[in-house]
Order: C-alpha cells, then structure tokens, then sequence
C-alpha cells in the first residue's frame, strides 16, 4: 500500500506532465511553449525524485530546466518579436499530427497491455543510488564502469561547443 | 616508346597538345588563342595528308593488309581492352576530311566570343574524341573516343549557341546518349561472344576473324548498335536532334557536327554493325534500309517548307546522312565505297553551308530566309560559296554531291533484289526535291531584292572567312573533279566487308 | 584530232575559270573582247575539227579517247572522253558558230545606249563560256553517263544565265523554274541510264550504240531480254525514260513550261542555248541512242507520238502571243518537235522504215537541227537588236519599225522565210526532207506535220508584220530605234548568209545514222505540197496581219474561249503551279514537315517531359520538408512496428 | 493502491505523443525543437522506469538516462546555433522556407 502523500504526488506530476505536454505544443506563443516545456521538464524531476533517483532528477533540473530552457528562451528572444503569433496551422497538417500521435500512442498501448505483463510490478524497496557508487562507476572501467561513454560524451560536449561557435559565429 | 613510333597515335596527341597550349594562354590574348588553335589544326591537317601519303605508298608497294599501321597496347588486363590503332583507306579519308573540317572550323569561329580560350579547349577536346574515334579499331577505345567526342557538344551548344540552346543542347546531347546507351548494350554483348574459346577480345579485327557471335545473338546486337550509331547518322526517326541541335550551335560546332560527327554514325554502322554481325544485316538489313530510304525522301521533303536557313541544312543532313546508311545496308562495294563518298562529300559541302550560314547569321542577325535577300549583291563572295555549297549538296557534276550520290545509286541498283531497286528508285527522287529546296533557299537569299535596307551596309568576307571556306571549296572541287583517286582508296576497305557479308553480292545479276 | 577536240573543250573551260575568278579585276569591256577571241579560237579549232573529220575520214568511222573518271565496278565505269562521229563533229560546228555569233552580240546588247557595258558583264562573258564549254563536252561524251554529266552542267549554265539579272523576281522565278522542271526530267534520265546498265554493264556508247551497225545495239538489248517491270519490257522503260530526260531539256510537251518562262534571261542566252543548241541536246541525245530506239518500237512510238503532239501544241500557242520572245520560244519548241517526231518516224515495229532510203529521218533531223540553229539564232539575235531599240518584248510596241531598221528587218525576214520552208532558204530543204520521213511512214504523220509546217508559216509572218509594218511606230523613247553597232549587225549578216545557203549542203553525204553516204531525192510532190502550204500560211498571215485592220481583234472575239486558252498556253503554267504548290508543297512537305515537328519531335518531347514529371512527383518525397520526412518515417516505423507484433503474437 | 509501472508510463507515453504531434505540425523550428525535447524527456523516463522497476539492482538505465540528458543539451545548443544562423540569413525560423539547401 503507497502513502497517500506518494499518491497525490503522482497525481500532481501525471497530470502537470499531461496537460503541459499538451500545451507545450498546441500553444500559438512560442514563448509560452517554452515555459510549458520547463513545467514538463519540472514533472519530469519530479518522477525521477519519486523514483528515489535523487542525482539524475538534480541533473534534470539543472541541465534541462535551468540550461536547455534558457538557452530556449535566449533564441526565441533573438528570433522573435515580442508579441508574435506563431500563424494557425493547416487542418491538413494537424490530423497528419493527430494520425502520427494516435497512432503512436495506440500502438504503444496495445503493446503495453499485450506484452507488459510487467506493467502492473510495483516498485520494491530499492534505495538511491549512493553519489560515490555512481562517480565510481562512472570513472571505473569495470563490469559496472562508463569510462568509455563518460569521455564520448565529453568529446561530443567540446564538439559540439565548437560547433555551436563556428555556426553562431556573425560572419 | 614504341608507341609513339606509331603515327596514329598523334592524331589524338596533337590536340591534347593543343588543349595544353591552350590552356597556358590567358583570357585574354585572343592572338595567342588563335595562334595555338591555328597550329593545332594546321599539325592535324599536315598529319593528315602525311597519313593519306603513306597509305598510298603502303598500298602501292603491296600491303594489302586490311588494316595499316596496326599497332596494340593493352590498356587493362582483366578485360583484355587494349589501344589498338589502325587504319584502312576509310578511315583514312575520314581522318582527312576531319582534319579539314577542324581546319576550317578554326578559321570560322576567329571572332569567337565569348571565352574564346574555352570555347577552343572544348572544341579541340571535340576534336580528340573523332579523331580518336577513327584512328581505333578497339570497340572499348571506339566508344570511349565516341563519348569524348559527344559530352563537349552540350558545353559547345549550351554555352556559345544561340537561339533556344539550353533546349537545343539537352535534346542533342540526351538522345544521343541514348543512342550510345544501345551502343553500349551491343558492344558488351559483342564482347561476350568476341571468341569461341572464351578469350574474350575487343579488337574489331580478332572478333570479325573469330566471327563466333552466334546469329541469334547478332539479331539482337545489330539492331542496337545500328540504333546506337544511326541515332548519330540522324536516322529516321531519330533525326529529330539535328534541326534543333544545329540551329542552335554555333558555326564551327555546326560544322565539325554535320561534318565529322555525324559520320561517326556512318562509320561505326558498318564497321561494327555490319562488319561484325554480317548475319543479322543479311536478314534484317531490309528493316533500316526502309527507315534510311525514309530519312531520304523525308528530310528533303521537310526541308522544302523550312525558313531558317540552318534548319532547312540539317533537314537536308537527315537525307544526305539517310543516303550514307542506305548506301552502306545495300551490301556491296561499290554502294559502300559510294557512301563513304557521300559522307566526305556531305561532310565537306555541310560544313561550307554551315560556315556561310554563319557569317551571314553574323552580319544580318537572322537566319530567316524570308527577312533577308538579294544577299548576292552585297556580299558576292559569301552568295558564290553559298551557290556553290548548293550546287554541291544538290548533286553538280563537278563537285563532290554528284560522284557521291552517282556512286551510290549506281551500286545500290546493282542490287539483284527487286525490292532494293525500287528502293532506290525512290531515293533517287531525292534529287529533284533537293534541287527544290536549294533553289529556293538561293532564290530568296541571295537573288531577289534586297528585305531589309540595314543589309546594304553589311561587308563581305573577311580573309580569315575566305580562306575558311575556300579550303572547304576546294576540297568539295577536288572529290567532285577527281572522284575515282578517292574512291580508289576506299574500295578495297570493304573487301574483307563484302567478304564477311559472303561476297557474292559484287557487281550485277548477270 | 583528239588534241584539238580536248583543245576545243578545254578553252572555254579556261575562259570560265579566268573570267570568272580574274574577270572582277579587269574593265568590263577587256572581259568582253577576251571572251570574244577566246571563242573565236574555239571556233577556229572546232572548224578545223570537222573539217578535218568529214575530209580525212570518209568512213564516217567514231574516233574517240577518253580516260576514266569513277570506277563504279571494274566493269562499270564512268569515262570522260572526247567521241567524234558524224553528228559530234556537225553539233561542234553548231555550237561553237552560234556562240561566236552570240559572244560578238552580246559586245554590243550587254551595253546601255551610251555604249557602257553592264554590271556583271564579265561574269556574263564567264557563264557563256561555261555553257559552251558544257554543249561541246555533251555533244562529244563519249558515253551516256558523260551525256548525263554534261545535261547537268548546261542545265546549271542556263540556270545561271536565265538568272543573270537575279534581282528581277521574274528572273529569278525562271530559273528556279528551268532548273528544277530540266532535273526532273533528268531524274528520269538518270534513271533511264541506271536500267539500261544494270543489264548491259556499260556506259559505253560504242557497247550500246556503235555507229549505226545494229548489231552492237542488238547485242545491248539482248542482255535485256526477258527484264520486264509492270509488264514492259526493261529496255523499253530505259528508253522512254532516257527520252523523258531529253524532252525535259527539248521542251516537249508536258516538260515545255520552262522554256517560255526561260527568256527572261537576256535575249544573246535565248539566242545561243533556248533556241540554238541546249534545246537540241534532247534530240542529239536520241539520235545519239538512235539504233536502240529502233529496236524498242514502243519507246520510238512514244518520242513520236510526244513530237508530233508537241509540235502542233506549240504551233498553236505561238499563233497568239504577244511577247515576240515567248512566241519565237514556243516557235523553238515546235521545230523541236518536228526533229523529235523526224527522229521516231524512221522505224516502226523494230525496222527502219523507208526501203532505199532509211534513214531519211534521221538525216532529216539532224540537218534540221543544223539549219534550224542557224535561223532560229538569227530570228532571237533580230529580236534582241529590236527589244534593245525598243526596251520592250511586247509587239504592239513595236509595229512599223522597217523603216528605222531596215537590217534587222531584212534578217528577220530571211529566218522567218527560212522557217517558213521557202527555198531556197535553209528550212526549206531540212524541212522538206522531215516531211517526206513522215510521209514515208504514214500519211497521217505527214499530214499533221504539214499541217504544222503551215502553221509555222503563218505565225512566223505574224510576228514579222506586226513588228516591222502594221501601224505607224510612234516614239515612246527619247531616242528613235535604229539598227544597232556594228557587233550586233554583223553576227545578224553572218548568219542570214547561212540561213540563206546551208540548204545546199549535201547534208547526206555527211550525217547519218549509220555513217554511210544517204543519196536523197528530192521528192517533188511533199516539197510542192508543203511549200504550198507554207505559201497559204503566209497568205493568210499577210491578209489579216499586213496593214493595221480590225481583222484580228474580230477573229480573237469571234473565238474569245479558244484564242485566251492558246494565249494562257492551254492552262499548263496553271497546272503545273497547282501540282507543285498545291500537292507538292501545301500537301506533301507542309504535312511532313509538321508530322515531324508534332509527331516525331513531339514524341521525344513528350518521353522528356514524362521522364522530367516522373522526377517532380518522385522529388515531392524529398522535397527538403523534414516534417513529412519525419511523418513518413514515423509511419514506416509504426508499420513495421505493428507487424514485427502481429508476428509475435502470432508465434 | 499501489503505483504500478504502467501508471508512470501513461504519461511518458502521452508526453511522447504531445512530441510527435509538435514535431509534425509546428511550422517554428523553435517549436519543433521543443517537441524533440519532449519526445526524449518521454524516453529518459522511461529508462529511469524501467531500470528501477524491473532491474532495480542495475545502473544502465539510469545512467543512459545521465547521458541522454547531457547530449540533448549539446544537440539543442547546436540545433539552437543553427537556427540562428539560419534566421540571420532567411529572416525567419520557418520550416517550410527552409527546404532549400542554397540560399
């Protein structure tokens, strides 16, 4: 039996993440699709504390909510006018949307309730993972060890710096 | 190296050289353009008369080899493709009448403008290809050299042409392309039935001495290469590329088109097509030999009712050129040796009217025959040339169109067949209808009163004008007077020809 | 001999080539006295030629050299060569006198009124020389592909001539008009050669021909035997179109049209090739081919039959024309004619006809072609010294001019006489001689050309009294007409004097078919009838045309139909503008010229431009629109998603 | 009541869905950016699930989560660069303008 508190917790994320999704993207404001996407951003943290995955719902918060959004905010205030509508979208193109999205979700429900006999697994007793474990692992090169992808992803990171230079650069 | 000790090779040495030289000069010293472009051609044309002089030598001293100054380096391995060289008096008038025709193409397009340099590095490249194209006798290095010589046209159409060019240009050089796609179809399927013995071969002499393509596979490889190379000898009704194509070309492209590429149809009919597959063009020659019979009457037809002067010339090709493939399907020497006549005359005479068009089309701005008149007043040199360009394309005795086209129906109606007689009875017709359209094209422009006042400031000639078609005249003069030193040489090419084709079709039914 | 015939070609060929390529650079008169001597020269050595022929060689034996030219098999070759016979050696005499006359003329007509020549007069000088240079090598071909050589060439030098003031339309309409309807009818000609020589193998005269002895011809036709296409037999199709190619060059009927349209060209060129010489290669040419047509009945039927339809047709049309150059044109035809129809009259059914005298015909021809040059040069010469006095071709300009040129008058009386058959007069005797062949042959024949001969008379003496008397001449011009300088009268005096005495040349004795001595009678019943006639026509000619009477215009009206068909030349001009443009042009090459752009070029099109939308629509699918990339990516995805599960489930 | 998996994954799943919806229909390439975000958002969800629910021993899941959300901060910086670069030159962040590679 979950705590109650666990409960409306769930409530609260499930919902913020269901209606903001859907405002993320149907709302005429980009700006305003912006901050959607950081509240949808937020529920996401939100899942992963209550999933007891402390650190990853940290980094959530900082890289996604606070950099990725900002950053997001930054290039609709360098490509938009204040107060600019973004034009209505074709009716041809919004069921092609609807379609794909339907579809998509459909599908993947069909599969879930076909296949996920696992669906209905509760979560166990599982705790956190410990900071030290994670920055072990993360440095080691062991059965346990993301050595190689912790550096691919560092030189992915300096690539992709340089390149967001080169490209931003005025010419 | 031993093969540069090989004329031949300098066929296709000398203009690349030639390219180089152009190349170094800059944009804008047009003198050391022309300077260049004039050695080159003049190099090809002493090259070419050297070549004619050691053909005859070697035949007056008894070679009677098919082939002269053979020579073959393989060129790579796997596929046994290999340069071989060699000539035959075909290909020898051939080479003549290019180097001629390249000779007055320089001098026709003197005033080239724009990119002079450029527009003499494609057209030397032009050059390399046909030259090439008759000095090989390898399938591989033929298509190749072929190629070479069509993809320049587009650049020499689309970039210095006038009129619809871009249109023009793409039509040309897509359906000509096509025709090599069937060409290149026939020439691998040659190539997988060259030997007997699986020693696959492209050398045209080995296969025609193997002879190993089975006739079923002959009815299929004749019919594609003679499509391949007709579509370039403008045969009905693939024709359709040569009235846009020339319209739209500049002069001295016209003239190394009609003159010398459009005989690499001719060539490569019955050197490969006919040659290899004797079989095949035993039994389903007649096929082509209506369509060429066609082209004849068609072409002249259709240039009856033309007002540019340069479509009514290529309409005029499309019977002229359908006069080569007649000729050479009807199987016998002297219709061959006609035919090769016919494509030295066509081809000299064309490239005359091409040059002239040009140099009229330069001072009036119009090649409409019906905006222009009483041209002979004003500039008597040009009408004179394009008089005689007439009269030659329209069959005078005493210039090249009369012993070719004599020639020809001579030998076709030596045929023992009914049906080839009536044929050529037909084709025959030709003549008057030609004689219609060229009368009326002199009539309108060069007699008559003068359309259009601007006109009687125009100038003649200049001397580079002059001395480009005088040398063309003068070759038309020389093959009409002097047809037999000619025919002489190309008859005895098609012994081994005729032979292949079983040789009993010689001379007449008695 | 052979020298001085090569010689003889070889000269005017010489003088072309100068004239033409130098001639630009010397004053047109020098040109002029140039070309003069350098035929005269001509003259001397073609004189000389036949001369020394008809002396050294009383066998009448053919003499001849040649070299070759184009191989077409080993055996089948294409010679020039030079062939003197009989009827070479008299044609060269005709040709070389005739243009000599012309050459002198022309110093005097090519001129304006104060005596400057005209532009182009060295290029005049230039052509002459080329078409004499292409009559003396046609006459002298050796074989007929040589003959064919030359009726190409002297049809390009009447082209050229006709044309020569090419800015003029109706010049430059006629030539284009001689040139093509002549290649027609060479075409047939051609293809009249290309059927004789499938069989025969040869080009050769002396193998087709020999000189008279029927036997080399028995043996040419012989390789034909048993040929037949469309039910006639080989040699009669090669005939009959060798004879196609003739008339196209003689103007019979239906290949006449040209002739007529021909004088635009100036009167010296009407003179020298559309009276004298170039209108008989035709007739030199069957005569030429005369013991094969003797063996192929059906072929000599037709020249018969075409003459003697020809000449009548053309008698008749000459009656009502006004242009005295056009009426001495259709004049020309009809004595044409009567050579052609004296040629065929002289065998039917494969024999000559005629017993001790066969051959007549033959002879007769050619001495008419002989005698008919010679007036009928002078009657064209007498008629460019009037049009240059006068600058018009239309008689009822003309009328009375006796008095202010009392020499051209005289002349033109002389060939009118001469034409007419009054001995002693030239024509008389040709002319009689044609008649008693047709006689001999049949009374119909020789009635009908009678009949013509009257009518030759007659219309002769038409044009004479309406030019030189009738009314009074009231002076249009600002000089009175008077006769010419002394180049143009002399050429005139010469050859009156011809026409007045070439009658008594023992013409047998010189040109026959089988190159033996022709003893001919005169046959006093034909020459009594026929000079009777020509008497009536003169009479009549004389009572309507003497004196200015309404007579005429009375008779015109009375037979207005008639009299405007024969004017407008029964309507061929018409016919043949309606063939060539209606059918030809508006109904052959503008449908086949539109078939090919719509068609033939609309179909490479139309694959172009299916290929070039087949790329658009496939482009569509990459048309650089990431969201349909994704929309279909996503479906793709899906699908294959939902399939990979169906599998599974089903498993 | 219990909190199954499937209860976290309905959301993930309909926050995918929101993203393929955005991405197809957003004519804003900003907008579209945003939708991207939100289909992987979904996708690292449902590591982190999936790793805690079934395997709660393991780290591979959580730790993909880690590197996605890492690289999708470099990709939208540079995706970012890019359409800046592309307003500056095009004047505008509209997918359909874009679909020329030449300006």
């Amino acid at each position: 039996m979950e705590s109650l508190g666990n409960i409306i917790m769930y409530v609260i994320i499930a919902l913020s993440i269901i209606v903001f999704s859907v405002m993320a993207v149907t709302t005429k404001k980009i700006l305003r699709a912006a901050t959607y996407l950081l509240f949808v951003l937020l529920a996401t943290a939100g899942i992963y504390f209550q999933l007891d995955y402390q650190f990853l719902g940290t980094t959530q918060i900082a890289v996604y909510a606070g950099g990725v959004v900002v950053l997001f905010v930054f290039a609709i205030l360098l490509t938009h006018k204040p107060g600019h509508n973004a034009e209505p979208i074709t009716s041809h193109k919004k069921a092609q949307g609807i379609l794909a999205a339907v579809a998509c979700v459909v599908l993947c429900g069909v599969a879930l309730f076909s296949f996920g006999r696992f669906c209905f697994k509760t979560l166990g007793g599982g705790t956190d993972v410990p900071m030290g474990k994670l920055g072990m692992s993360m440095l080691s090169t062991g059965s346990d060890g993301y050595l190689l992808p912790f550096e691919a992803l560092s030189v992915l990171l300096l690539a992709c710096i340089i390149a967001g230079v080169v490209i931003a650069r005025r010419r | 190296m031993e093969i540069f000790s090989n004329i031949l090779i300098y066929f296709v040495i000398v203009p690349l050289l030639t390219l180089g030289g152009l190349a170094l000069t800059s944009n804008k010293g047009i003198k050391a353009i022309r300077a260049v472009a004039v050695a080159g051609a003049s190099a090809l044309m002493a090259l070419a008369i050297w070549l004619v002089v050691i053909f005859l030598r070697e035949r007056g001293a008894g070679n009677n080899a098919e082939m002269i100054l053979t020579g073959s380096w393989m060129w790579y391995e796997p596929l046994n493709v290999k340069l071989a060289l060699g000539v035959d008096g075909v290909s020898g008038v051939m080479i003549l009448l290019s180097a001629f025709i390249v000779f007055a193409g320089v001098f026709a397009s003197w005033k080239m403008n724009p990119l002079p340099k450029q527009f003499f590095l494609w057209f030397f490249l032009l050059s390399t290809g046909v030259f090439g194209f008759f000095i090989s006798i390898d399938l591989f290095t033929m298509f190749m050299f072929y190629e070479v010589a069509l993809i320049p046209m587009y650049l020499l159409i689309g970039v210095w042409g006038s009129g619809n060019k871009n249109y023009s240009a793409m039509k040309l050089t897509l359906m000509l392309m096509g025709g090599s796609a069937f060409l290149m179809l026939g020439i691998i399927g040659i190539y997988f039935h060259s030997s007997a013995d699986g020693q696959f071969t492209m050398n045209i002499l080995e296969i025609a001495k193997n002879n190993a393509i089975p006739e079923s596979w002959q009815m299929w490889l004749f019919p594609l290469t003679f499509i391949g190379f007709g579509v370039l000898g403008a045969m009905f009704p693939f024709h359709t590329w040569s009235p846009d194509g020339h319209a739209s070309a500049p002069t001295a492209v016209s003239m190394l088109h009609a003159g010398v590429l459009m005989k690499l149809g001719g060539y490569g009919c019955f050197r490969i097509a006919i040659y290899l597959m004797p079989a095949a063009a035993q039994s389903i020659g007649w096929i082509f030999l209506l369509l060429t019979g066609i082209s004849i009457v068609y072409g002249a037809f259709s240039a009856c009712v033309q007002t540019d002067l340069k479509y009514i010339n290529a309409y005029s090709s499309v019977s002229h050129c359908g006069m080569v493939l007649f000729a050479i399907l009807m199987f016998n020497h002297t219709a061959m040796t006609g035919a090769v006549l016919q494509m030295l005359s066509h081809g000299l005479m064309t490239a005359l009217f091409f040059a002239l068009i040009g140099m009229i089309y330069g001072r009036t701005h119009t090649r409409d025959i019906r905006e222009m008149g009483g041209l002979m007043h004003i500039m008597p040199y040009l009408g004179v040339g394009y008089v005689i360009a007439g009269l030659a394309s329209l069959g005078l005795p005493g210039l090249s169109g009369f012993a070719a086209e004599m020639t020809i129906f001579f030998g076709s109606f030596q045929h023992p067949d009914m049906f080839h007689r009536v044929l050529t009875v037909a084709a025959t017709c030709s003549i008057v209808i030609t004689a219609v359209y060229i009368l009326r094209v002199v009539a309108k422009l060069l007699f008559g009163v003068v359309q259009d006042e601007h006109h009687r400031t125009l100038t003649d000639a200049t001397w580079e004008e002059r001395l480009s078609t005088a040398t063309l005249i003068l070759a038309v003069v020389a093959i009409g007077c002097f047809p037999n030193f000619f025919s002489d040489i190309i008859r005895a090419s098609f012994d081994p020809i005729v032979a292949a084709l079983g040789g009993m079709r010689y001379v007449s039914a008695q | 001999m052979i020298t001085n015939t090569v010689l003889v070609l070889v000269l005017p060929f010489v003088m072309f080539l100068f004239l033409g390529l130098a001639g630009v650079k010397m004053p047109r008169k020098t040109a002029g006295v140039i070309g003069v001597v350098g035929m005269l020269i001509t003259t001397v050595l073609a004189y000389w030629v036949a001369i020394d022929y008809f002396m050294h060689h009383p066998g009448h034996e053919q003499i001849s050299a040649e070299v070759d030219w184009l191989n077409f098999t080993p055996k089948l070759v294409a010679r020039m060569g030079v062939l003197i016979d009989p009827i070479s050696a008299m044609m060269l005499v005709v040709i070389s006198t005739v243009s000599l006359m012309v050459h002198l003329y022309s110093l005097g007509y090519m001129c304006d009124h104060h005596g400057h020549a005209e532009k182009g007069f060295q290029r005049y000088y230039s052509f002459l020389a080329l078409f004499t240079f292409s009559m003396l090598g046609l006459v002298v071909a050796t074989n007929i592909f040589q003959m064919f050589i030359f009726f190409e060439m002297v049809g390009l030098s009447s082209y050229l001539l006709i044309g020569f003031y090419y800015s003029l339309p109706a010049a430059n309409h006629a030539n284009k008009k001689a040139f093509i309807v002549t290649r027609l009818a060479d075409l047939f000609f051609l293809l009249g050669i290309m059927i004789l020589t499938f069989s025969t193998g040869t080009f050769d005269f002396k193998e087709l021909v020999g000189l008279g002895d029927m036997a080399a011809s028995q043996r040419a036709a012989g390789t034909m035997d048993g040929l037949t296409f469309l039910g006639i037999p080989a040699v009669g199709w090669a005939l009959v179109f060798i004879f196609i190619g003739g008339a196209g060059k003689s103007a019979m009927y239906p290949l006449h049209i040209w002739l007529p349209d021909a004088m635009e060209g100036p009167t010296p060129v009407s003179a020298l090739i559309h009276a004298a010489t170039m209108v008989v290669a035709g007739v030199f040419l069957i005569a030429r081919m005369f013991p094969l047509y003797v063996l192929a009945p059906m072929a000599m039927n037709v020249v018969a039959v075409v003459g003697a339809f020809t000449a009548f047709y053309a008698a008749a049309v000459a009656c009502v024309q006004s242009d005295i150059k056009r009426a001495l044109a259709f004049s020309t035809i009809s004595q044409i004619a009567f050579m052609m129809t004296s040629l065929a009259v002289s065998a039917d059914g494969g024999q000559l006809v005629g017993g001790h005298e066969a051959g007549l015909g033959y002879m007769a021809s050619m001495f008419h072609l002989f005698t008919h040059a010679m007036f009928k040069a002078l009657l064209f010469l007498c008629a460019g010294a009037i049009i240059h006095a006068v600058h018009s071709n239309e008689n009822d300009k003309m009328h009375g001019l006796h008095k202010f040129m009392p020499i051209t008058s005289i002349a033109f009386l002389i060939g009118c006489l001469a034409i007419a058959g009054i001995p002693p007069f030239a024509g008389f005797f040709s002319k009689d001689e044609i008649l008693v062949a047709c006689y001999e042959r049949g009374l119909g024949w020789g009635l009908w050309m009678s009949m013509v001969a009257g009518m030759t008379a007659f219309y002769m003496f038409r044009i004479y009294y309406l030019i030189f008397f009738w009314k009074k001449h009231e002076v249009h011009t600002e000089h009175e007409p008077s006769d010419q300088p002394w180049t143009m009268t002399l050429p005139l005096i010469i050859l009156a004097s011809i026409s007045c005495v070439a009658g008594f040349l023992p013409f047998g004795k010189f040109v026959t078919y089988n190159g033996e001595v022709l003893e001919t009678h005169m046959n006093w019943t034909v020459a009594g009838s026929s000079v009777g006639i020509a008497l009536v026509g003169i009479a009549l000619a004389t009572w309507l045309y003497f004196k200015e009477n309404p007579k005429p215009e009375r008779m015109k009206n009375a037979m207005s139909g008639l009299w405007e068909a024969a004017y407008r030349r029964f309507y061929m001009d018409e016919l043949y503008q309606f063939i060539t443009h209606k059918i030809i042009f508006q109904g052959i090459c503008k449908p086949i010229a539109w078939f090919d752009r719509i068609f033939i070029d609309g179909f490479f099109n139309k694959l172009a431009d299916l290929t070039g939308n087949a790329s658009f629509a496939i482009r569509r699918v990459q048309g650089g629109n990431a969201q349909s990339y994704v929309f279909v990516y996503l479906l793709g995805a899906l699908l294959l998603a939902a399939v990979t599960g169906v599998v599974i489930l089903m498993i | 009541m219990e909190l199954t998996l499937l209860m976290y994954l309905i959301p993930s799943l309909i926050m995918f869905g929101c993203g393929i919806y955005g991405f197809l229909t957003r004519k804003n390439m900003i907008a579209m950016l945003i939708s991207l975000e939100l289909m992987l958002n979904a996708v690292d969800i449902n590591f982190a699930l999936f790793n805690r629910f079934l395997y709660p021993g393991k780290l591979e899941g959580m730790m993909f989560s880690l590197f996605a959300i890492a690289i999708a901060a470099a990709e939208t910086a540079v995706a970012i660069a890019i359409i800046i670069n592309v307003y500056r030159i095009a004047k505008n962040v509209d997918i359909n303008q874009i679909n020329k590679l030449k300006f």
